[in-house]
């Protein structure tokens, strides 16, 4: 069956403000295993990227543009944003 | 719960409150509140020279649209409109205008205090600090201690 | 209590909402909060054509900065600005302005929601509104049932 | 003395709004013997102009551009004004 095939799922990580400054890029890929959450990739996300260290307890998740905890699933194609401290206004 | 005549926006060009303002005005209210924040020359007895703001726009622009959803189930208002500006910002610019419309002043007032409040703690928007001796961004409303 | 920045003014040419919004900004503040009224097409249901607004003038601009007193007695504010428009205006255009800057934008919407309030019950200016079918001065805001 | 004199106190008037269109004058002036407060012009004023009738209730008066109360005193010299409730804003 195709779903026996394809349980690997790509996701496409976005880092904004002070986050992106500290891991040098705008954009990263991942891939995992399905099913995945949130806390898979930031678990991830803080390995690859030393330097985000600091951000372990601030950052935001959004998912496909909407705050998103650990305990979201995502799913292939999903967009996953790293977004620290919004300081808009 | 969004009416056609709000207005979400982010722009890199200078914002005209006054124009802004008149944007969100229906015929049958009598008055506007307006939020008009702008980039502050003295914080804290440092001294900014300029800013950089960016976004994640399009999550930006659809958290502001729930923002209005978010108000007007609180506040009896007509019309609202947020624009925030973007990129590079002198001190005295216009960095964000909240114009809310309503038919009681009381309801715009509160409803565009409730929504600048949000903004600062919802709407992914960043603010990088530009000193003599260096830059950093800015902490988020959420710190403890903040206003 | 009253700062040199405040200004009090009554004129009779347009108001530019932001250029008036700017003037009491100073350096270390980060927003300011802004009533800005302006003519309402339909009350009610009848609908004005026009106004005429007049004032004892002397005595207006004294309440207008007896409420700059009243405010900075009660709020922390930086500066206010208070302009009302006198004479001839047609529907949409601003009849008053009040910019309030704070060093904590709280403030600034509890001391411009206070000021729309009092100037609207004690400084010495009448409304006369033109319908299609004659005129009659307003009542004012001290009446019962009025917001 | 002088003060035996000059007992008798002048004041201006002064009509505004709905006032000024229900007496058709935007100015008048009265005299009267010294002492004297607001209540004294009013009775007079009310008398004079009878078309100001509605207002009895509504009239604020200002002494000098100060709000007043019916026991204000008044001098000579004295303006004093006649609002109807005021509608700015």
């Amino acid at each position: 069956m195709s779903e026996n095939y394809c349980n690997n799922i790509n996701v496409k990580i976005l880092f904004f403000g002070a986050a992106r400054d500290a891991v040098g890029v705008e954009e990263a890929s991942f891939s995992t295993a399905s099913p995945a959450s949130v806390f898979t990739v930031k678990k991830a996300v803080f390995a690859r990227y030393e330097t985000l260290s600091g951000f372990a307890k601030s950052l935001m998740v959004a998912v496909n543009r909407e705050y998103a905890t650990d305990e979201t699933a995502i799913e292939n194609q999903d967009e996953i944003a790293f977004l620290p401290p919004v300081s808009g206004g | 719960m969004r009416k056609d005549t709000d207005f979400f926006e982010l722009t890199r060009e200078p914002l005209d409150v006054g124009a802004i303002t008149r944007r969100v005005v229906p015929a049958t209210c009598g008055a506007t509140v307006v939020l008009d924040g702008y980039v502050r020359q003295w914080t804290s007895g440092k001294e900014t020279l300029h800013l950089i703001y960016e976004a994640f726009e399009p999550m930006a622009l659809a958290e502001m649209q729930k923002l209005s959803v978010g108000a007007r189930g609180q506040f009896e208002i007509a019309h609202i409109g947020i624009i925030h500006r973007l990129g590079k910002l002198e001190i005295g610019e216009t960095s964000v205008v909240i114009a809310v419309a309503a038919p009681h002043r009381k309801a715009a007032f509160a409803a565009c205090e409730w929504l600048i409040r949000e903004l600062k703690r919802s709407v992914p928007i960043w603010k990088k600090e530009f000193y003599a001796d260096g830059s950093a961004w800015a902490d988020g409303e959420n710190v403890i201690g903040a206003e």
